[in-house]
């Protein structure tokens, strides 16, 4: 599920990454500056196209077919292309595919693809290394596939990978060399979106197959096909990229050398950052510290753009009192959004009064319900005190991972609860493993959850609730709600679509199985010479069209 | 001598197979598998990530498994670095662990030891009360704010060393000073009263007696008596370095094991953990042994074979 | 006879968390060439610290010179600079300690204890030290010194220690030997090897020697000439007959008296009742005034004066103030020679 | 003298191995025997490590004996097996220690030191009982009342042993083992402690193992010297003829080697000075274990052991010299 | 000074009685005041002394004088330098510091006072039994404590804080598990010598049970070494504390502990540095006056020492 989100397997840290944010004001100017600045014809390139940026911690895997983490994903991006890739408008440009043609009813695709696209080792890169590289993730004996799902929207895949059904009869097909057909089970407006995601790129399959640890190290086996090449890969310490001389649209990439190094410690990669050794500090592939962000968004030198994901807490509407719909109601009104945001997490976070970020639905913005709104509230406890039967709210428990900005929300967020609805409150922390552990056995009152979107749409958020399990911890169904979901997937006018989904999202806010808190945004510092360097909303960065100016 | 080592071996197995036992079943124990991700796994990848990697075997396969695996050091694969050898990530992390540990140990040795001589010879005067004030600060200060002031004043106010990373020897200084200044104080304190101790002792007036200058003596005649307690202190140093490492390693940005056994305890990295656990055991149980061996070298008295020798 | 050494009022304490220990309390005595001085007394009675302090081994602090001077060869070593007593040391001056288990370095050959002040007094290379170490070890009555020489003091038994203790004393040649109870912890037919050596040497070499001990047999055996120790006061001093057959003080009495005879069958030993003063807060008048059988008010208010018995005998005692009371030594302190003496 | 020759203690053929490791064993004692009468005080001499301490400990019990047997009162003291005789065993054997230092618990009131005896036999009814059995106990070691409220650290060495003392008192036993309970006190004070020990025999009719390696005070206060050397028992005689007439090569250079203080005689006496150190118990000499440094050494010693015999009536010693078999042989 | 005359009545002879002879110079004083007479000569260990008392009676009453709670938040005073209001200023939630500060007093002290009793009651004991028993019990009982030496540390800690409800007890238990190691290694150390000693061996001649010569004799002797190791015993629970907070397993908010006050602090060095600044002196100030009371007491119960 997962473009952006990549909060899986390195736990803390890059939860972190996502909850940690500023405030600064006119956010979109900020970013509109930059991009007028690039795009002006006066500056001069630097000589040493060199850049540093902190990626944090170890990529998991530079294997696009097993890959599941935004830090992958930052090498990954860079190293490989698929058939499209997110341009600076965000929006997908033919990338390997020089074009494509879909069928009428929206469910074939056919990617042409470049005749100048070659590989690092000088092979042609060709509609079988697609085929090879995607049904290679869905093969049932290959393990560590996580990502398998981001395919199964074309054809059979699911079948394929989990209920027995062949390969063969996966909708993917390489027509001739340069030529992919790929079958979709539905028509999915977002596909072109998919395909320039990791999990969809191509693999060299003279190079790969049967070379299983083709992808352990830099070395003459990894072989890509993106505007850079990895150079070096140092484990646990730093990840060398070059500029790919080869690449089709080499002539656009300016920088020649990437230096990924691997700080784990935010305030140590601050300080490189000031003392000139990283040219980039914070999201997308690290974070900044909580506490600097002040002091940062003051001087003016903090970057903000806005992410599509969610920091939410999920009730259990299994266990008392959250199975009434009207406390659940006064919980989710008496949280001070807005004083989170300014005073907590200050990264200009938007107060979320809705599920599906603003990035994706501008209706968001308004939100189902007003922030703070300590007087609804009351009378919402009130209601559900008495439908409950109860003369005053039981004792509940607040459950979060550990993590510093979790634990300040929690706190802030507790003491509200107290302050308005005069509950007792008390705090649960506990490490990842355990608290995933906890949340998928309803084991908790309230606990804290994110979602970063997997792609730039709707379905993403909404389709996590559909059904009991899998991400959605709150025990919370509904038909109704599943059967829209359902509907929306066969629309295929745009704004039908957007209606049916709308409708799903109003009946979810109407039963709140959850309490949204903020839509997250990327935090960043880069210093002025550094341009064109793409952050995309969802959470990924692009080095293709960075540059650095002379200084 | 040999049939002393060799006992001490046979310990140092059984004391591994126990770490070993019981690092397996902690782990199997601990909530939240290897696999859990915020993005939850379909059930059927969930089944197949786990026949992949073996745990859906019964638990005993599972611990025969890794018992033959942990004495054949052969741990298999990462569960969370893809494909990357659980052998592979010791070997790359054990160079720098080891620069790190050994220049600590190195610091915290040499200088523990000067300081403490320095107590003992100035016993009472100001350099004995300088010296352990400065031993005292070195415990009272937690090793992370240590590194953080170190990184403050000389990284970043003085702009002497490198804040962070592990490329030159100057960017080793910083860590293993921070690493090394809890057990520095700690030698420190134990070598002043062990030298206390040696400096009253009647052999010490026979090397005053034949007329050796105070240095001579102290050097000569005191050092190498009084730092035997220093020495049975190697062992829980090199395990206190061992944990240390992991808060200096993450604070200074390096790629050592100490970061590498808690980011896999805390991912449920099964191969991972068992890997570090069996290596970090060993280190610290050898290490143990050496002392000992060492300890024999110093001490003449010692003679860790022939205790039966007719004496 | 020449003096080599004149310890004069000689007063040493030291600072301890209670209160000053007054160890030393103006003790005076000298030392002739190839002469054996013994000093007995009971065990706290300062006869280690003023050894000590004629080495200058002393810590300082928390011991320290109060007052008196040590005269060696004419200069005062009290006033030395520590360089210059560092060429004093081993060189003029060999000392033996009481406890041969803990006065060797553990943790250094024998050979190198040994050749480490040959090194610095006489300029050797460290293979002659190391030649002329086995000499010594033979000279001290080691079998197999070449094999002997190379091995750790715990390889020794207690008296081949003692014996290594004496070759390292007497390496350079020394004037004067210490010897502060250098049996004390030996078994007596080791102690009697130990005795015999010294006393060899010593007609060897000329050596004089300070011998410490409390054990009156080995004075006697050994002394030429005695000084018994109180309470950090020298009580009486005279050479060997006059202070066996001739004691005049009750301690030295008293100390004879509690002597089991070999030869004499005795129901009850003759005791000396009580236990030594405490040093930190000595009597006013006389050490032994707590003791004494003797006792008159005059000891405890002031210290007896020195009364000399005879060129070479010296004692301070009021009972040998005129206007005392005439007291006759006790039967049990006779010594039974003094018949043949006479 | 012992005034009836009752025997209170038999022992035969005692020995007390230490295993040192698999190899290596110790014999610290070696198979000793002799008796000790009723009333008397036995001594025992030898060089350190000869086993005189083991000996003593075995005797008590304190450790298990390798092998022989110790009758107490016509009872083999290794063979009680119930706990209640093992307490009434441990009641009528009691043992004053060598160092008075260590043999005191620092931290512990001398009233508390003195009574645990009492406590553990639980020998009194009432808490007051306690405290005049204490004092009376304090007043027979000539120690004062009020001392009892005191910790050892206050005491000189010689009353520390006089505390030891009227510990060992304070379960009224019949035999007490003092293993050097003077060598580490002052000259002055050791005659005080042994005319203590001699009162209190007469008194209370005591029965002494006396151990020390100082053949003087020993003779003092034995009836009967026995002298060991490296586990072996080499003499036993009464203390006056062990004296005047030294029958082993050994006790002889240990009398000869005592340092007599008068200067006269310590002049013109002959003395035997034995050569070399004491050998190891690991591995003892073959044969007589002395004759590595005896200067009487024979042939036939390296190769057999000498008996254990009785010379006399009441003189017993281990030497060839005095088996008529050897003796014209190695003569001749 | 002046000698005072000796006149002929001087001469007489006076009875010195024995019983007199025998009187001990000096007031009769217990082995605890002896060492307390000297401990109190020792300045610095009774400025330690006077700082810990100052520091617990801050802990229990410190929180309330500034007039603030430890929880209260405001949100728009977030990390405000020390004022006149909130004396060492407020933290990012806009709590008052000072009684944070205080508040966490409370739990790092007790957090250290548990961890000391728990390493007297196992550690003494472990080593103590293993110490006096020897041979096989004690090998067997040493490497039970190289295991758990040898264990990674941290899952025992993760596994019991899930096993086990999220208490401060939890975490007390968590940071025992290998603390009491150190403790029972001196304990037996000084218990294979003591167990030697001759108090021992009479004793036993005496009759006494093992129980007895182990909690009468042989554990009153290891005092001295048990409170000098066990005022290194309090900071290092306190430390291992903040370590644990470190890596995330501290006390659960919004309670404090000056551990994971230091902890949340310490990224803010540079823009706060007063978050920091003072739970770090107040870590360091009571390392230092355990410190210096452990040497204190070391010079005081040391034997050798006196006389
Ligand atoms: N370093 C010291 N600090 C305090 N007091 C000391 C020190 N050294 C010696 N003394 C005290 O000085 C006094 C004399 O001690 P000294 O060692 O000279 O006695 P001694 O006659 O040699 O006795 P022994 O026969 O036991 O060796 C004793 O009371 C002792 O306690
Ligand atoms: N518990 C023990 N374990 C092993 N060896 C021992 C033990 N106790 C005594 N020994 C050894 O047994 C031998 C005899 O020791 P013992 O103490 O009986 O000698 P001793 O005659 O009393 O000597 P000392 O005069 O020094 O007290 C010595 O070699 C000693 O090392
Ligand atoms: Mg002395
Ligand atoms: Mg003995």
């Amino acid at each position: 599920a997962c473009s952006g989100g990549g909060t899986e397997s390195s736990s803390e840290g890059e939860e972190d990454s996502g909850t940690e944010e500023t405030e600064a004001p006119e956010e979109t100017e900020d970013s509109g500056e930059t991009e007028e600045e690039s795009t002006n014809g006066e500056e001069t390139l630097a000589a040493d196209q060199t850049f540093d940026i902190n990626i944090k911690s170890e990529p998991p895997s530079l294997n696009p077919g097993t890959a599941t983490d935004t830090t992958s994903g930052a090498v990954l991006d860079q190293v490989f292309e698929g058939l499209m890739r997110i341009n600076q408008e965000g929006v997908p440009e033919e990338a390997m595919a020089e074009s494509y043609e879909v069928s009428e009813d929206l469910t074939t695709y056919t990617f042409q693809i470049r005749e100048d696209a070659v590989w690092s080792n000088g092979d042609p890169v060709t509609a079988q290394d697609f085929e090879f590289a995607w049904k290679w993730v869905l093969d049932p004996d290959n393990a560590d596939t996580d990502y398998a799902y981001q395919l199964y929207v074309i054809k059979g895949a699911q079948a394929a990978k989990e209920e027995g059904g062949s390969l063969d009869d996966v909708g993917i097909t390489a027509v001739d060399e340069k030529t992919l057909e790929v079958v979709l089970e539905q028509p999915t407006p977002y596909f072109l979106d998919l395909t320039a995601f990791y999990t969809y790129y191509p693999v060299n399959q003279n190079v790969v197959e049967g070379a299983d640890d083709w992808a352990l190290d830099a070395g003459e086996n990894y072989v890509t096909n993106g505007p850079f090449v990895l150079d070096s890969w140092a484990h646990q310490d730093q990840v060398v990229l070059k500029k790919n001389p080869d690449y089709w649209d080499a002539d656009t990439v300016k920088l020649e050398t990437i230096n990924m190094y691997m700080i784990d410690d935010e305030n140590t990669a601050l300080e490189m950052y000031n003392s000139g050794e990283l040219d980039w500090a914070g999201d997308p592939t690290d974070s900044l510290p909580l506490s600097a962000i002040p002091s940062l968004a003051q001087d003016g030198s903090l970057n903000i753009s806005p992410l599509a994901g969610i920091y939410y807490y999920a009730f259990n509407t299994e266990k008392e009192p959250f199975n009434n719909v009207n406390i659940r109601k006064a919980f989710a009104l008496s949280i001070n959004r807005e004083g989170i945001v300014q005073s907590i997490t200050q990264r200009e976070e938007q107060p979320a009064m809705a599920l599906v970020p603003p990035s994706i639905w501008e209706e968001s913005n308004e939100g189902y319900f007003t922030d703070n709104d300590i007087e609804t509230a009351k009378e919402y406890l009130q209601t559900g005190l008495e439908e409950l039967g109860l003369d005053e709210l039981p004792p509940v428990e607040l459950s979060y991972n550990t993590s510093e900005a979790h634990a300040a929300i929690a706190q802030a967020v507790q003491e509200m609860w107290r302050q308005n609805l005069g509950v007792d409150v008390t705090l649960r922390n506990e490490e990842w493993n355990v608290y995933l552990d906890s949340m998928g056995s309803g084991d908790f009152h309230v606990g804290r959850m994110g979602w970063l979107a997997d792609f730039n749409d709707a379905i993403n958020f909404l389709e996590i609730f559909q059904t009991v399990g899998g991400n959605n911890y709150t025990n919370w169904e509904s038909q109704e709600y599943s059967d829209l979901l359902d509907q929306s997937r066969t629309e295929t006018d745009d704004a039908a679509r957007k209606e049916i989904l709308r409708e799903a999202e109003a009946i979810f806010m109407e039963d709140l199985p959850i309490a949204p808190v903020y839509f997250y945004t990327n935090a960043w510092l880069s210093k002025d010479y550094v341009k064109g360097l793409e952050v995309s909303g969802l959470g990924g960065v692009q080095f293709k069209w960075a540059y650095l100016l002379e200084e | 001598m040999v049939t002393y080592i060799l006992k001490r071996l046979g310990y140092i197995i059984l004391s591994l197979f126990f770490i070993i036992t019981i690092t397996f079943f902690l782990m199997h124990a601990a909530p939240g598998g290897p696999f859990a991700s915020e993005r939850a796994l379909t059930p059927a990848i969930e089944a197949q990530m786990n026949e992949a990697y073996g745990l859906n075997d019964p638990i005993h396969v599972q611990y025969l498994d890794y018992l033959v695996s942990a004495f054949t050091f052969d741990f298999g694969p990462s569960f969370k670095y893809v494909g990357q050898e659980v052998s592979d990530i010791i070997r790359r992390g054990l160079p720098y662990s080891l620069v790190l540990g050994l220049e600590a140990m190195f610091i915290a040795l040499a200088i523990g030891v000067l300081l403490g001589v320095i107590a003992a010879l100035k016993h009472n005067r100001f350099g004995d009360y300088t010296a352990m004030i400065i031993a005292v600060l070195g415990i009272s200060v937690p090793s992370f704010i240590m590194a953080a002031v170190l990184q403050y004043i000389f990284a970043i106010q003085m702009q002497l060393l490198p804040i962070a990373r592990f490329e030159t020897f100057a960017h080793t200084i910083l860590p293993a000073v921070a690493l090394a200044s809890t057990p520095l104080a700690f030698i420190a304190r134990l070598m002043r009263s062990s030298m206390l101790d040696v400096l009253s002792t009647d052999y010490i007036k026979t090397a005053k007696s034949k007329g050796l200058g105070q240095r001579v003596v102290t050097y000569r005649h005191g050092l190498r008596n009084a730092i035997l307690p220093v020495i049975s202190y190697i062992g829980p140093l090199v395990a206190s370095i061992l944990t240390g490492s992991f808060v200096i390693e993450k604070i200074f940005g390096i790629p050592g094991l100490g970061n590498e056994f808690v980011v896999s305890v805390t991912n449920r990295d099964y191969t991972v953990i068992m890997g570090t656990t069996v290596f970090f055991s060993v280190l610290l149980l050898v290490s143990i042994l050496l002392v000992d061996l060492v300890y024999g070298l110093v001490d003449p008295r010692i003679k860790v074979a022939a205790k039966g020798d007719k004496g | 006879m020449n003096k080599i050494l004149e310890v004069k009022d000689l007063s040493v304490s030291f600072d301890t968390y209670g209160a000053e220990v007054k160890a030393v309390r103006g003790v005076s005595f000298d030392l002739e060439e190839k002469e054996t001085l013994a000093i007995v007394g009971e065990s706290g009675s300062g006869k280690s610290v003023t050894a000590q302090s004629i080495m200058r081994l002393i810590q300082m602090p928390p011991g320290k010179f109060v007052n008196g001077s040590i005269l060696f060869n004419g200069e005062d070593l009290t006033e030395k600079p520590e360089k210059q007593m560092e060429n004093i040391r081993g060189k003029e001056i060999g000392m033996i300690f009481q406890d041969p288990m803990t006065s060797l370095n553990p943790t250094m050959t024998i050979g190198k204890q040994i050749a480490e002040g040959l090194i610095k007094h006489r300029n050797m290379s460290k293979k002659e030290a190391h030649l002329k170490g086995i000499e010594l070890l033979k000279l001290v009555g080691i079998p197999t010194p070449e094999v002997r020489i190379n091995q750790y003091p715990h390889e020794y038994s207690g008296g081949m220690r003692q014996r290594a203790m004496i070759a390292i004393a007497l390496a350079c040649n020394p004037k004067i030997l210490i010897a502060d109870e250098p049996t004390t912890a030996l078994d007596v037919t080791i102690q009697a090897q130990i005795l015999d050596l010294m006393r060899g040497l010593q007609e060897e070499t000329g050596t004089a020697i300070i011998l410490i001990t409390h054990d009156l047999g080995i004075v006697a055996n050994m002394a030429s000439r005695v000084a018994v120790m109180y309470g950090g006061k020298i009580v009486e001093t005279g050479t060997v007959d006059e202070i066996f057959y001739h004691p005049k003080h009750p301690y030295t009495w008293g100390l004879l008296g509690s002597m089991p005879k070999l030869d004499i069958e005795e129901e009850e030993l003759q005791v000396i009742p009580g236990s030594p003063p405490d040093l930190a807060d000595p009597p006013k008048g006389c050490p032994f005034v707590t003791r004494c059988p003797y006792a008159m008010s005059a000891c405890t208010k002031q210290m007896p004066a020195y009364t000399n018995i005879s060129d070479t005998q010296k004692t301070a005692c009021w009972l040998l103030d005129d206007r005392a009371p005439e007291v006759q030594i006790p039967e049990s302190a006779i010594v039974g020679g003094s018949e043949i003496n006479a | 003298m012992p005034s009836t020759k009752e025997k209170l203690l038999e022992i035969k053929d005692l020995k007390k191995h230490f295993k040192l490791d698999r190899k290596s064993i110790l014999k610290a004692v070696d198979g000793i025997s002799f008796d000790i009468y009723q009333g008397e005080t036995f001594g025992l001499v030898g060089e350190s490590g000869c086993g005189k301490s083991t000996a003593g400990r075995t005797i008590m019990r304190m450790y298990e004996a390798t092998d022989g047997k110790v009758d107490f009162v016509g009872r083999n003291v290794h063979h009680i097996q119930s706990k209640r005789e093992i307490k009434e065993f441990n009641k009528s054997m009691q043992m004053i220690f060598q160092d008075p230092y260590a043999s005191l618990n620092p931290r512990m009131t001398v009233k508390d030191i003195i009574a645990e005896g009492i406590d553990i036999h639980g020998l009194i009814k009432s808490p007051k009982e306690r405290a005049e059995r204490v004092n009376e106990l304090l007043e027979l070691v000539g120690l004062n009342k009020d001392h009892g409220s005191r910790f050892p650290h206050e005491f000189s060495g010689g009353q520390r042993q006089r505390i030891g003392i009227a510990r060992a008192l304070a379960v009224n036993p019949e035999f007490i083992v003092a293993d050097e309970p003077i060598s580490a006190l002052d000259v002055s004070i050791q005659a005080q402690i042994v005319n203590l020990l001699k009162r209190l025999q007469k008194d209370h009719g005591l029965t002494y193992l006396f151990i020390a390696h100082d053949l003087s005070m020993v003779k003092h206060i034995s009836d009967r010297v026995g002298v060991m050397y490296l586990g072996k028992m080499v003499e036993i005689a009464k203390s006056n003829e062990l004296y005047h007439e030294p029958l082993h090569p050994y006790t002889r250079a240990l009398i000869s080697a005592i340092p007599v203080p008068n200067p006269q005689l310590e002049r013109t006496r002959e003395r035997i000075i034995l050569e070399g150190d004491v050998p190891s118990p690991v591995n003892p000499p073959s044969g007589c274990r002395f004759r590595t440094r005896c200067p009487l050494a024979m042939d036939v010693c390296s190769r057999v052991e000498p008996e254990w015999q009785e010379y006399k009536e009441d003189r017993w010693v281990a030497c060839h010299l005095y088996d008529e078999r050897y003796k014209e042989g190695s003569l001749a | 000074m002046a000698e005072p005359q000796i006149t002929n009545k001087d001469f007489q002879p006076i009875t010195v009685h024995h019983s007199e002879a025998e009187k001990i110079a000096g007031e009769s004083a217990s082995y605890w005041k002896d060492a307390w007479r000297r401990f109190k000569k020792n300045k610095l260990a009774i400025a330690g002394i006077i700082v810990i008392l100052l520091l617990s009676f801050m802990a229990i009453f410190g929180g309330t004088i500034s007039g603030q709670n430890y929880y209260e938040q405001d949100l728009l005073n977030a990390n405000n330098p020390p004022s006149s209001d909130h004396w060492f200023g407020t933290d990012n939630l806009g709590r008052d510091v000072f009684a944070r500060t205080w508040y966490g007093a409370q739990i790092s002290l007790f957090i250290g006072l548990m961890a000391a009793i728990i390493d007297i009651v196992i550690g003494v004991i472990w080593g103590a039994i293993a110490g006096y028993f020897g041979g096989k019990t004690d090998e067997i009982m040493m490497r039970i404590a190289d295991i758990l030496y040898g264990l990674p540390y941290l899952l025992v800690v993760i596994l019991l804080l899930v096993v086990l409800p999220q208490k401060l007890w939890t975490l007390i238990i968590a940071m025992t598990i290998t603390g009491w190691i150190n403790m029972a290694r001196i304990v037996r150390g000084q218990v294979m010598q003591l167990k030697a000693q001759e108090f021992i061996m009479a004793s036993k001649s005496l009759g006494a049970g093992n129980g007895r010569v182990l909690f009468k004799h042989l554990i009153p002797n290891t005092t001295g070494q048990i409170l000098v190791t066990l005022t290194l015993t309090i900071p290092s629970a306190i430390f291992t504390e903040s370590f644990l907070s470190f890596i995330g397993i501290g006390v659960q908010a919004p309670l404090a502990s000056w551990g994971t006050m230091a902890n949340d602090g310490l990224p803010a060095l540079q823009y706060y540095p007063y978050q920091l600044f003072f739970p770090a002196i107040f870590i360091c100030l009571t390392m230092l006056a355990f410190n210096v009371i452990g040497d204190g007491m070391r010079d005081a119960l040391d034997p050798k020492e006196r006389r």
